[in-house]
């Protein structure tokens, strides 16, 4: 007897009305997954990859619709099933999670309850033992003292607590298929691992068909038995994870698979073989210290809240200050890139803003280039001839561009203001930056929205460098772009730096990332620095348990086929 | 919670200085001069000097903004030229006449209103939606006097199905004995179903009138708080696990939707009873609106600066409510208490 | 260095948009329509009326609508189509004007207190607490009774009702953005913070804020005409579309309807247009829709 | 739902929930009461004090106030120029007096014995003297009316025994009686009101600011100020006919259409402030009469400030008077409902009365004559003001003058004032050009002039007028007035008034109509000269 696929995607097309006119986000791809299997789906952003599975779900918004194919469920056609139907099988039959598990929860009702919604939909349990079957969801889910959690609210509960009762929600009425949706995209490492688990040792427990999808080939690697590639709206590879990472098949993948960070590997390795410049990545040779940071303090009061600002910031009164950063000391040599990571609150990105001077540290000094700036008031700073020599790059490059100023604009803004440069020679500078960071001449006149990620960051980066700065703070740079760009991104950083000479500080929670461009690492943890030393040891040979524990919550991509 | 609560009340006392400050300047610059109105139609300058000197008006400024101040703290909020009464038991009289029809506006803008917005924001870009904004557009397009008019003309004058718009009961009924205030509700407790009737049917017309003018601010709100819930992480958690349509609009999108209609709910109610003023002369409605635009237009200090006065409290009051409300919708909002 | 073929590409965008939302969007494309029709009284009013709008004629007084007076004549026998068309110029003006001055106190307060914050913040919440306090069009009575009943001061009246909620808008824009990537950027350039609230804030909250002048507009228009309806309008003769509904109001009942009816009817199309067009801003602005 | 029938069940309800035991007591007396004893009058505005010796008393109060008081003496009717009862300016009646007997140097008052207040108390000689006493005494408004009739000092007023008070004359004076049959001599309860005096209040203001404390026909049984009187009658009232009407409800309602749609859908009986307009219509309405009466030496004028160029020209003032439209303002402002003041032919002869019409009609060539002979050909800028509190008849007035003003070339802005601050504008006597109305109680032609066209240049002479020829003429007929010297009289008179329009510092616009709209069933109606509502005589069919 042939055993019929649970799920079976044939040549489906979504399409999208826009204001461009009709938008095909998905082409005629076929996806099928047998029961208790669990499959991938990988792509980049703008790959279809979550538009399939809200056509699966028959939940894609209203602009969007099913143009062509079939989806079958257990020989059930959804294109033909009445809403009615598709409301029973969501939640019994197929269930989703969903990224950032905080915003998937209904923030105003208990989650007991918002198990028990589910329960009571499906009939799964009537008023006498909702309760007691939330619970029992609840614990299945590994969440201590479920009886009290049931009443807790999303926000009393952490990122990856929120992640288990959305699991605890999806899984309630047995499904036999889950799809889980970047469920661990935005939790810490760690938190990320123990998701994962949890999630493959309950679906496997119980005999359930998985889709992950995600934008990680580590992740789908470690976790899928087979594995969906897609690019552009097509599938473009499909095969057991195995095979495809021992021998990918379709030039995507492999770039794909070539940008993915790794251990064992060197920058330039991430690029695809077309991209890849000839020369090595010079080797950096640290100077002087240019920055010395000794004992950093940055406490936050909290502020009162006035009838004015009531309806925007419903904030509390009359907390204790809370310690951001807690004393910490570290130095950044000339021609240096200093790492600096943690997880979600360790407080890195004060740091750096301290450092940037764009905050005022409540102790400590910082000594940039044997002057103390950190005695400088950050209003004052705008003004000081050290303002040009420290510079940034912002995590998300489209936040960090003046939706009015043209591309041209955003990098001649320093120069316009510190002065760096003849009015005349102005747009000959700008014009030289673009192409020092890549950016083609005729997109100077563009406006961000008009831009991609990978552009914008690039005007980012043009813009940090413009006034030749000493000191380069990177923001998590390439958190908020796919992996191929972030290879391109990460390979440009380092050989601007080595042009020009400058020192960086690497802010980033992948350390991965930080193993590839950084020649020190600085871990931190609740405002203090838990380990540093050069990156290689740190990473190979860490001494703290908590720099292990990080690690040891990395996904390990299996082994690489050699560079061809 | 008692703590929030003073710690709410303190940070509204600048405000309420404000309030005093400019309303006794404000009135104090109004034109028309008060020793000439007590001195009477035929004075000589010198009995108007006289007068003045008497009410204490020929003293500068600051010297009478301490006893007005002084006043004030003792309750008393002078005397209304108009009706010759003492303002606080003028104002204690038409208070609950006001807040009855405000809140009566209110309410059946709130029937309305927030369906209106649920539909449209579900419906979004439909013709219901486009209908909706039409007509919620046109009720506030109008001016409530004009409104209240109209209403006047056709429910009473050519349908004859309105009451007279004479107040808040029929010229021959009585008022029922007085608990809150409020007709409806001490007509009830008194279990006086005529009554009840009278007073329900004298409200109905300005209590419409309000309403129209209310529908806009809140159905616009809900359209636009539903629209920016509906496209939530959560919401779609909800329909991923097959809640119902119902459950998912009301229950998981609505409530969280809420929020912002509450804030504005406030700002229309405070908007609302200034619009009263209109409509109390529309209805000769016996409020404490009708009376501030007597007394402003007869150049009466003490009402005007009373009605202020009363309104700041008010409105204070009213903040309060929301954010106590706020609490009762939000449990973050409980939780950083 | 040239900015012309950037700000030309993002105009035409925009455009393009709008092109966009009002085609999906029939009440929308009708306010537009609208609105040129007032604008065009506004400008032209006082050419293409048939009658002089100042100029009685006992005679023909409290005619009803003929083909001679579409919209009859009033108590002294003037036409009152002309005046209908004569006022929108007064009546926009108001509106425009009061606005215009709110957007530039409110406005600017409101991206100081949000921006800024401190003490700045304190004081433009104070200022904005105080007169949320006051009922709103009490306090305008206020006004225009304290300093005269003209039309400079209804539009200054006009403005300091709105000023709370201009500054409450526009500092939440503001306090939104202020910890903003472009923000910080522009810091790190060496701007002032004078100049970042002026080049980065000020533009980019320019949209919301014009949702929120459309709808002002036609509050003021309402507020003006209420003003009348208590006896503190303009100065008669000059024909304004509230002070003719409120005298018009009166005669509702005695049978001359179109007294009230017509201006009633410019007053509603002028608020009912502004709002519609607000809402339709909103939607051109709304950066969610905006992909 | 028929309206009648909703009234008549909710009353029905009232009455069974009555037997009840939870029903409160006022629900039921009050929802018994029957339509047909109940007079309802609406009105825009109320009374602030229900005593007119208060401070700042309303014109509403004065309603309250005759209504509610007896005096000594009243007037008897007669009828009118339009057929209804009019009051007899020349005949008295008892009221509180039964006998009235005049000597050159006093008057003599027998009181009824049979005349109690209110609360039962008998009405004695003490009370009138006390209530005499207090009206010359308080001052404002009180004091200075009965000043008009030279009623000044308390010593005027002497009791002679428990039933008798005698009034001395401090000078000859034609008005001394007819002061006593105005509102202001009312005759106040003295023990009640002494007993809630204060030292701060020996008069005890504040007590019958609140309450009646009368002998009157009707008194004021609930009072919410802005809302609504309630008026019961006086069982035991004494000094006439018994009223017909037991209940008197007086609503306060706002808006002018209101009670004319109030009026024509018959739920409200009597209004007597409506527009002018609304008068003419409802003439035609078979449901209710309207009667017109015009105001007794009451004239509406356009007054010009004489101190000032350049109206202290009398050649721009009567320039202005040939450019008014008199006959556009009586068609468009007034609806015909006023009594024209102008135009009266060359050959007419001056009359010994007042008001009367002027020789001045719309001659714009001669206007702009006088103008040139001026000096001023080209004409001038000037502002118009008007009370905005009667913004219903003003307003059409100014822009009709204001259009006709422009044809020889004198521009004018028009400024509404607030009715609040008109008294005080007024009074500052600066505004250059403005309308206004004056009408005084007492109908004699010299009584007007002494408070208009006088040099002491009281606060009715808006136009600061001073001429000694004037002042002369006015005296001359105040002392052949009190001299009974009629030739004298009717000439001073008819010099005045020559003078008046030959120097033209106010032009006389109309004399303005008090219109009473009612019920056909509501009959009785009488015109007083204070012009408020006579309640006695109503009758309710």
């Amino acid at each position: 007897m042939i055993q019929l696929p649970l799920l079976n995607v044939r040549d489906l097309t979504v399409e999208f009305s826009t204001r461009r006119g009709i938008v095909r986000a998905v082409r005629n791809i076929d996806i099928s997954i047998g029961k208790g299997e669990t499959l991938g789906i990988v792509g980049e952003s703008g790959s279809g990859k979550s538009v399939t599975s809200y056509a699966v779900m028959r939940i894609l918004d209203r602009a969007g619709q099913i143009a062509g194919g079939s989806i079958h469920f257990a020989g059930l056609d959804l294109r033909a099933a009445s809403e009615r139907q598709m409301v029973d099988l969501r939640g019994r039959e197929m269930s989703m999670i969903f990224q950032n598990p905080r915003a998937a929860l209904n923030p105003i009702r208990r989650i007991g309850h918002q198990i028990e919604d589910v329960l009571r939909q499906h009939a799964q349990a009537g008023s006498a033992d909702a309760r007691e079957k939330a619970i029992e969801a609840l614990r299945d889910v590994r969440i201590s003292r479920p009886e009290e959690r049931y009443s807790a609210y999303p926000f009393e509960l952490s990122g990856g607590m929120c992640q288990r009762v959305v699991i605890a929600l999806a899984l309630a009425c047995r499904p036999k298929l889950l799809i889980a949706d970047e469920p661990t995209t935005g939790l810490d490492v760690t938190t990320q691992k123990a998701v994962m688990d949890l999630i493959l040792e309950l679906t496997r427990a119980r005999g359930m068909s998985t889709i992950l999808i995600t934008h990680d080939l580590g992740l789908a690697a470690t976790y899928c038995s087979r594995v969906v590639v897609m690019e552009k709206g097509e599938v473009v590879e499909t095969a057991s994870a195995a095979e495809i990472f021992a021998a990918p098949r379709h030039a995507y993948t492999r770039k794909l698979m070539r940008a993915t960070p790794r251990p064992g590997i060197g920058l330039r390795d991430l690029l695809p073989d077309e991209n890849r410049a000839g020369e090595a990545l010079p080797a950096s040779a640290p100077g002087a210290p240019l920055l010395t940071v000794s004992a950093l303090v940055k406490e936050y009061p909290r502020a009162e809240a006035g009838l004015f600002s009531r309806f925007m910031k419903p904030d509390a009164a009359g907390a204790q200050p809370f310690r951001a950063v807690d004393g910490i000391g570290f130095d950044i040599k000339r021609g240096e890139s200093l790492g600096l990571v943690g997880e979600s609150g360790c407080g890195k990105s004060t740091t750096s803003m301290m450092l940037m001077r764009l905050i005022d540290p409540t102790a400590g000094s910082i000594i940039f280039d044997g002057e103390d700036i950190g005695s400088i008031p950050a209003r004052d700073f705008a003004r000081h001839p050290m303002r040009k020599r420290i510079q940034m790059v912002f995590q998300d490059p489209t936040d960090s561009l003046n939706p009015r100023y043209s591309a041209a604009r955003a990098i001649a803004d320093p120069l316009l203001r510190l002065g760096a440069c003849e009015p005349r020679t102005l747009r000959a500078r700008v014009e030289e930056l673009a192409s020092l960071v890549g950016l083609p001449g005729d997109l100077l006149d563009r406006f961000p929205h008009q831009l991609s990620g990978g552009q914008k960051a690039r005007v980012g980066i043009a813009r940090a460098i413009a006034l030749n700065p000493s000191l380069v703070v990177l923001d998590e740079p390439t958190a908020a772009l796919d992996v191929s760009v972030q290879a391109l991104v990460l390979n440009l950083l380092a050989d601007l730096k080595a042009a020009l000479g400058m020192s960086y500080l690497f802010v980033s929670h992948d350390l991965h990332v930080v193993r590839l461009i950084c020649d020190r690492v600085i871990v931190m943890r609740a405002g203090r620095i838990i380990e540093q030393g050069r990156a290689a040891d740190v990473l190979d040979h860490p001494k703290a348990d908590y720099t292990k524990e990080l690690i040891a919550a990395l996904p390990h991509p299996p082994a690489q086929p050699a560079a061809r | 919670m008692l703590k929030i609560l003073i710690g709410r009340i303190l940070t509204t006392i600048p405000a309420l200085i404000g309030v005093v400050v400019v309303s006794f300047l404000l009135t104090r610059v109004l034109p028309g001069d008060t020793a000439a109105y007590f001195a009477g139609p035929a004075a000589t300058p010198q009995a108007i000097e006289e007068v003045r000197k008497k009410l204490g008006l020929d003293r500068p400024l600051p010297e009478q903004f301490a006893s007005y101040v002084r006043d004030l703290s003792h309750g008393n909020l002078g005397q209304s030229l108009t009706t010759g009464q003492p303002v606080l038991s003028d104002i204690k009289a038409r208070l609950p006449a006001s807040a009855e029809l405000t809140l009566f506006g209110l309410v059946l803008s709130l029937l309305i209103a927030v369906p209106l917005g649920i539909v449209a924001a579900v419906r979004q870009g439909s013709m219901i939606d486009h209908a909706c904004r039409a007509i919620v557009t046109a009720g506030v397009s109008l001016p409530v006097f004009f409104t209240g008019l109209l209403l006047v003309y056709v429910f009473y004058f050519i349908l004859q199905i309105s009451p007279a718009p004479l107040g808040r009961l029929d010229v021959f009924a009585s008022a029922p004995a007085e608990i809150t205030g409020f007709y409806l509700l001490d007509s009830l407790l008194a279990r006086d179903g005529a009554t009840f009737r009278a007073s329900f049917s004298q409200l109905l017309l300005p209590g419409v009138t309000l309403a129209i003018f209310a529908l806009a601010p809140i159905a616009r709100i809900t359209r636009a708080s539903m629209l920016s819930v509906l496209s939530m992480d959560f919401v779609r958690t909800a329909r991923a696990s097959g809640l119902s349509r119902r459950k998912v609009i009301m229950t998981y999108a609505f409530r969280n939707a809420l929020l912002p209609v509450v804030t504005t709910l406030g700002m229309v109610f405070s908007f609302l009873l200034g619009a009263n003023v209109l409509v109390e002369k529309v209805f000769a409605w016996p409020g404490i609106g009708s009376y501030a635009v007597e007394a402003l237009i007869a150049s009466d200090f003490a009402p005007v600066q009373g009605f202020v006065l009363a309104m700041a409290i008010l409105y204070i009051v009213l903040n309060l409510l929301i954010d106590l409300s706020y609490r009762l919708i939000d449990p973050r909002m409980r939780a950083s208490s | 260095m040239s900015r012309s073929p950037g700000t030309g590409a993002a105009i035409l965008a925009t455009l393009s948009h709008a092109r966009y939302v009002i085609s999906g969007n029939p009440v929308t494309a009708f306010a537009f329509m609208l609105l040129g029709l007032l604008l065009f009284c506004a400008v032209f009013g006082p050419w293409i009326v048939p009658f002089d709008p100042l100029a009685s004629d006992t005679a023909a007084t409290l005619k009803a609508p003929s083909l001679r007076h579409w919209f009859g004549t009033d108590a002294l026998g003037r036409d009152v189509f002309s005046r209908v068309v004569a006022a929108t110029r007064l009546d926009l003006a108001i509106a425009v004007f009061s606005v215009a001055l709110v957007f530039a106190f409110g406005g600017l307060a409101g991206i100081a207190a949000g921006f800024f914050g401190g003490w700045t913040d304190r004081i433009v919440g104070r200022i904005a607490d105080t007169i949320m306090a006051f009922p709103l069009f009490v306090l305008a009575m206020g006004i225009v009774a304290a300093l005269g009943n003209t039309v400079t001061n209804i539009v200054i009246a006009t403005a300091i009702i709105n000023f709370p909620l201009y500054a409450r808008v526009a500092r939440t824009e503001a306090s939104v953005r202020r910890e903003a990537g472009f923000v910080m950027a522009a810091r790190l350039s060496g701007n002032s913070e004078l100049r970042i609230a002026l080049t980065s804030i000020l533009p980019n909250i320019l949209p919301i804020m014009m949702v929120q002048m459309s709808l002002t507009m036609g509050y003021a228009i309402l507020n003006a005409a209420g003003l009348s309806f208590i006896g503190l309008g303009v100065r008669p003769p000059m024909p304004e579309w509230g002070i003719m509904v409120a005298e018009g109001a009166g005669s509702i009942i005695s049978g001359e309807w179109w007294l009230a009816l017509f201006p009633g009817l410019a007053l509603m199309l002028a608020v009912f247009c502004f709002n519609l067009i607000g809402d339709g801003l909103r939607d051109i602005v709304d950066p969610q829709r905006r992909t | 739902m028929d309206r009648r029938k909703f009234i008549k069940t909710a009353g029905a309800a009232a009455a069974v929930s009555a037997t009840g035991v939870s029903a409160p007591a006022i629900v039921t007396s009050a929802m018994a009461q029957s339509r047909a004893e109940t007079l309802l009058i609406v009105s825009e505005s109320g009374p602030n004090n229900l005593d007119i010796h208060g401070v700042g008393t309303n014109v509403p109060g004065y309603e309250v106030s005759w209504n509610c008081y007896d005096r000594l003496i009243s007037h008897e009717m007669k009828t009118g120029e339009n057929g209804a009862p009019y009051y007899d300016r020349e005949k008295f009646k008892p009221e509180l007096a039964e006998d009235m007997n005049v000597g050159a140097n006093s008057v003599t008052f027998k009181l009824r014995k049979d005349a109690t207040f209110h609360d039962g108390a008998p009405v004695t000689a003490r009370d009138v003297k006390w209530s005499l006493d207090r009206a010359v005494s308080v001052g404002g408004f009180p004091t200075f009316q009965m000043k008009a009739g030279s009623l000044e000092k308390p010593e005027q007023f002497v009791v002679v025994d428990d039933h008798t008070v005698r009034i001395d004359f401090l000078r000859p004076d034609k008005l001394t009686i007819p002061d006593l049959a105005v509102i202001v001599p009312c005759v106040i309860n003295s023990e009640l009101v002494k007993k809630n005096a204060t030292a701060q209040d020996p008069w005890g203001l504040e007590y019958t600011k609140q309450n009646t404390a009368g002998s009157g026909a009707y008194k004021v049984t609930k009072w919410t100020p802005g809302t609504e009187v309630v008026f019961e009658r006086n069982e035991a009232w004494k000094c006439g006919k018994m009223p017909a009407i037991p209940r008197i409800i007086w609503r306060m309602v706002p808006s002018a259409g209101n009670r004319r749609a109030l009026l024509e859908r018959g739920d409200a009986d009597i209004s007597y402030d409506l527009p002018n307009k609304d008068f003419v219509e409802l003439k035609s309405n078979p449901k209710l009469s309207i009667i017109s009466t015009p105001y007794s030496n009451g004239v509406q004028y356009l007054g010009m400030n004489v101190k000032k160029p350049p109206f202290d020209n009398p050649k721009v003032r009567q320039a202005v008077a040939y450019a008014l439209p008199y006959q556009k303002i009586m068609d468009a402002a007034l609806y015909g409902l006023s009594k024209p003041l102008f135009g009266a032919s060359a050959a007419a002869t001056t009359q010994p009365s007042w008001p009367q019409a002027h020789k001045y009609n719309v001659d714009l060539a001669k206007a702009r004559a006088l103008l040139a002979e001026a000096g001023l050909a080209d004409g001038f800028e000037t502002t118009l003001s008007f009370d905005l509190g009667f913004a219903g008849v003003n307003e059409p007035v100014c822009v009709l003058i204001q259009e006709s003003l422009a044809q020889i070339g004198i521009k004018t802005t028009i400024n509404k004032v607030p009715g609040a601050n008109w008294r005080t504008e007024l009074n500052k006597k600066e505004m250059p050009l403005f309308t206004n109305v004056f009408s005084g109680w007492l109908d004699y032609p010299e009584y007007f002039f002494f408070w208009c066209y006088d040099g002491q240049n009281s606060v009715f002479n808006t136009m600061s007028y001073q001429n000694p020829e004037m002042d002369k003429l006015i005296a001359s007929a105040r002392s052949s007035a009190a001299a009974g010297n009629k030739a004298a009289y009717d000439k001073s008179v008819e010099g005045f008034v020559d003078l008046a329009y030959t120097d033209m510092p106010r032009i006389p616009l109309f004399q303005p109509y008090v219109n009473v709209a009612m019920q056909k069933n509501i009959t009785g109606y009488q015109y007083w000269f204070h012009r408020r509502l006579d309640y006695r005589a109503l009758v309710k069919a």
